[in-house]
């Protein structure tokens, strides 16, 4: 069997390689050189390529993003850290005014190729300023991509293409899945953008998910493969491109829909994806689409209340069993 | 300088030191023994800051802190018990569990919150001070924030529009040498991140001992007293350091051991009975005062412990003023 | 009939009736004052309220809403200008991580009840920076109530209750709507939030619409009117509260549903919407939900251009036929 | 001060701000006329700047601008036509008509783009300064803004962190004296909104006479020799003044008539044409110059308006470096 790795240093990992590979690749952040990363997802990284190619800034969300949107629009493909994805809101402009607008509005003069690399999401108690799944604020923007892998081999693959594509991209990292360990990707591994992957196999319902609601949802379908259901579970890993070729596949072959999403559920992504389902799959479905998403709340800090808020394996299997029995 | 604070009052600062110093130990002792979720960011070596600053104001002045806040809370009023119990996850936590070490909140005490997101409060308690000019009352509010505050946009809009508007704000840098683990020197061109910044805008600026409660009761006094007679805001720039890491589990050893030592040796609680002992009060009425603190401490971790956890059926509630969290129809 | 006004002068009228009923009411932004706003929606306010309650701010957004918000927590009832909504994403943290979540993470402690007001929406060639529909933004936020009115009686009777209301509200105000005229609201006007109106009473189709898309859905209806179809227009007026029993029941009435909204289709509000549907009215639906929304580009500058990217009369003719035809 | 720009550069120099001026004008006409939509904001007033800027810069430096941009995309060597096709929504727009009055870019000339959010672009020519040092060039990258961008957050944070990595960038203030309808003085506290601030992060500053070409050729070079030497940033703050109002239709009724007077006898154009005097250019030359730029300017009006418009196709292209717009499969 293959090396176990940890989605934490699949991060580093993923980094270094593209680094290694094209010398225009370089990182910046808080606390990302000597320090390693407040994650630890950038441990290594300023002591193979030094200061300048892994550079800490001051805590100045707009400076990091902004200077590197300059840098990316004149030779550099920059890869910059925002430590919580919660802090995007402190340099959204640049997420959602500037970096994903600049090729469009110049007629293609200039393209923009970065990554942005954050902590995303909850469960670990850090309270409402820290905790939020905000991927669905940059699927909401035209012209970035958006990429929230769910293991270690995924963090690798999916840092490849980010890296290397010359559009922007969001990379969201699940704060809950760093300790989580996976079989390490092979060397040159690629997993190309927009291309769902099937984390489990199975015909009676579709459980689309993300990032760390993969996990729960393989959980509750082994809950569910007790009672001789077989879930079949969809991991998105992009939010754009998004593959709703696979969801449609999916559904065409189970007529039962399930999304399970961390965001919550106004505003989030599993109402895009409902909504294609609802208008091109609606002659597939043999029952109501579902999502479990999270409450409209700010994420409380006690772990007891933050269960109550954001999806957990048992709200997915009731779900699933309702729809099931439906 | 002449001490405004008199010896009785010293020592009265320096037991409410004392007690946030031993709520801090227990709070890293609970987050190591695993009663603690997430993250702490203690303030022991901070307290001369928030002691000095509130024994300066009005209790219906206002006070906005970081998620390094524990000595601002208790420094205006919050229970060591409520704020342990607020980091055990209890129901009894000074805001119900729900807030977290990162936003202890006392508002019946004006203290409006310790803030996540770094800078985040200033124009907030610019807020609260243009709302005082408003409400026609002569009420200042506070801002407390670390040296690494100094380098967002937000510190900047803050500083420019309450200068202008002449706001009875303050705005009171805790320059502790370093942000997370990265030294502020290593991200900042000039000496005073905050204090050498107010010329920009001109406003008036102080970069005083940080260790010093009697020093930091005296700036902020007279900072204070200028705001309230329209006079504006004033930035000032304490220096002082955390004993412990930056948060959680950090052992800080990118700190030089000399440094470290340095510091230590200027230990606010230090400093305080030395002042005590100059003032001519006795050895055992400052050790009293010590043991008294310890007995809170030691009261306010029993309470804590024994405190129910939180009740579930919190998360759903106050979101709205109604009390709910309905969002649609 | 009653009198006709604009949708501009609605604004300042509703802000106007606020300020004289509550001493508490203060107006901040840039250039509201002497100049009486960019857009002329607070002209005469510091000449009846003076320089202390309608008050200029530098260009900093951070401040204008982060002053906001702590003159909310103290007593007073703060509604502030942000110019263009695109300009919300350089105060986006206050947005998105303060000001809604101060009440929740303080068990309680603290209300915020203040306004921010922007002009939001395209069709006026202001180009890719000042042209967004970013309502979806906001709706993505637990905590913020979010209005946008489609006439100048509920621009009034809205503005009353959300300057009222004790939650933060953020108010978008369509810039294609300001010339627009309408019936005065009558003395002590209100309209409460989270009640959608219908437009346009119909049987055969639900078309759901909100701000600039209602006179969308309503011309689009009159034409098909034409072939003796007749659709319903429910204008939401509100984003948060949603009234999602208002759409259900026009729905249960006419088992189709088209939504049309300005924001981009992905992670536009529509999803959050049609998978409401999609779960709750699922049984109701004799045809595939549909969405008219923009496309997924920024906006572009010229008009030939602009109107291939969000929703015209005829895109939500041709979506309407379509779906009557299913 | 010497003026190290000699004639015959001089007389190219006044040319090209007659270039512009007249461009201004012919858009001015043409949005009155209804052939612009949207919002224009004209340059008219401040040609120096950006011609004085463009002639110390060298072609592979960059350029980033605000919403008003016009003159620094022509000093850059954007033509007058597809600038005006751009305004007119013609398909020969410099950005295919998708961008517009306020986001001119000429990214072959390094105009690296006009962007209309205030400040945003002061972080990115600091991060185009930072590539030309990653890269190994010693290209400069200089960002103008105006007056009112000075109190963003955005402007700080570029500062500081161009400060600390001491990046070869300029900081060149358009100082009109307003923001939109709002005079900055009321709004800063300082004299000199930019020039005031470069202290706080350690950097060298200048207030000039941006009006003068030579003046600001001067300035911006010395500033630009600094950077590619390593010697970091610089603040400069020219003072200039808008001859329209801030956009559109804008009649600027809230500027003091004596004002407006004062400013427009120190005309750029004049200026620069009794430099030309002095330097012993005869008016003939002058006046011929003039007619030439007029020329060129009546040319690029006719074929600007006689250029297709729009290809609503382009409406769905260039979203992705690929050329598309799809987001999902
Ligand atoms: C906008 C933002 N960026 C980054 C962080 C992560 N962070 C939390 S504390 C901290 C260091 C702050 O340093 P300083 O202001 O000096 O305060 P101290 O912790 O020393 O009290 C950082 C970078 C944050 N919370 N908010
Ligand atoms: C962040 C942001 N806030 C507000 C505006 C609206 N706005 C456009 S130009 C302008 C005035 C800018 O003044 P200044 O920086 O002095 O530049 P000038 O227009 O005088 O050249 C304002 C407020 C904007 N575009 N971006
Ligand atoms: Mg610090
Ligand atoms: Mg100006």
């Amino acid at each position: 069997m293959a090396d176990l790795i940890t989605y934490r240093d699949a991060v580093a990992d993923g980094i270094a390689r593209e680094m290694r590979r094209d010398p225009a690749v370089v990182c910046l952040g808080e606390d990302i050189g000597a320090a390693g990363g407040v994650f630890k997802t950038t441990v290594g990284l300023q002591a193979e390529f030094g200061p300048h190619r892994v550079r800490d800034t001051p805590i100045s969300e707009q400076a990091i993003v902004g200077i590197a949107m300059g840098a990316a629009m004149t030779g550099i493909r920059p890869v910059a850290e925002i430590m919580f994805s919660d802090f995007l809101a402190c340099c959204w402009d640049y997420l959602a005014n500037e970096i994903p607008k600049m090729r469009y509005m110049t007629g293609g003069q200039v393209t923009v190729p970065l990554v942005i690399r954050t902590a995303n999401g909850g469960g670990l108690g850090f309270g409402a300023q820290h905790s939020q799944s905000v991927e669905n604020w940059a699927l909401a923007v035209p012209g970035l991509k958006v990429v929230a892998p769910s293991n270690p081999a995924d963090v690798v693959g999916l840092l490849a293409s980010a890296i290397r594509t010359d559009d922007p991209v969001v990379f969201f990292e699940h704060k809950g899945l760093f300790a989580s360990r996976g079989e390490a990707a092979p060397d040159g591994h690629v997993v190309p953008l927009g291309e769902a992957a099937v984390a489990r196999p199975g015909t009676d319902i579709t459980i689309v998910a993300l990032a760390a609601t993969v996990p729960l949802a393989l959980a509750a379908a082994d809950e569910l493969a007790g009672s001789g259901v077989q879930a079949e579970v969809i991991d998105l890993r992009c939010l754009v491109p998004l593959d709703m070729a696979a969801v449609l596949a999916s559904v065409r072959k189970t007529s039962r829909l399930l999304i399970v999403e961390e965001n919550p559920y106004q505003g989030g992504w599993g109402g895009t994806v409902a909504s294609i389902v609802a208008d091109e799959g609606f002659e597939l479905l043999d029952a109501p689409i579902r999502r479990v998403a999270a409450a409209c709340v700010p994420l409380p800090f006690a772990d007891a209340l933050e269960d109550e808020v954001i999806p957990t394996t048992p709200k997915v299997v009731a779900a699933l069993r309702d729809l099931l029995a439906y | 300088m002449t001490a405004t604070v008199d010896a009785p009052r010293l020592l009265e600062l320096y037991e409410l030191m004392s007690v946030i110093r031993g709520t801090e130990k227990a709070a890293h002792d609970a987050f190591l023994a695993g009663l603690v979720k997430g993250t702490t960011h203690l303030a022991a070596g901070h307290e001369a800051v928030a002691v000095g600053a509130s024994a300066a104001l009005r209790p219906d002045d206002y006070v906005f802190a970081t998620y390094r806040g524990h000595h601002h809370a208790m420094a205006r009023g919050a229970a060591p018990a409520e704020c342990l119990a607020e980091l055990m996850s209890k129901a009894t936590g000074v805001c119900q569990a729900k807030g977290g070490s990162m936003h202890l909140t006392k508002a019946s005490a004006g203290m409006l919150g310790s803030y996540a997101i770094v800078g985040a409060h200033l124009p907030l308690a610019a807020g609260a001070a243009w709302s005082a000019l408003l409400r026609g009352t002569d009420q200042v509010a506070v801002a407390f924030f670390g040296d690494g505050a100094t380098n967002i946009g937000a510190f900047h809009e803050a500083l420019n529009l309450s200068a202008v508007w002449a706001l009875p704000v303050l705005f009171i840098c805790e320059n502790n040498l370093y942000m997370e683990y990265t030294p502020i020197s290593s991200v900042t061109a000039v000496e005073h991140p905050a204090a050498d910044r107010a010329a920009a805008y001109r406003l008036p600026a102080e970069v005083i001992d940080g260790n010093d409660v009697v020093v930091v009761a005296d700036a902020v006094g007279r900072a204070a007293d200028r705001a309230r007679a329209g006079g504006g805001p004033t930035v000032l720039e304490a220096q002082t350091y955390r004993h412990f890491g930056h948060s959680r589990t950090d052992p800080a050893t990118y700190r030089p051991a000399e440094e470290v030592q340095r510091w230590l040796a200027r230990d606010p609680l230090d400093v305080a009975s030395r002042r005590l002992s100059e003032l001519g009060v006795p050895d055992q009425e400052i050790t009293a005062a010590a043991a008294r603190a310890a007995g809170v401490v030691a009261d306010a971790v029993a309470a804590a412990k024994s405190a129910d956890g939180a009740d579930p059926a919190q998360a759903l509630t106050d979101v709205w003023a109604d009390g709910g969290h309905q969002w649609r129809t």
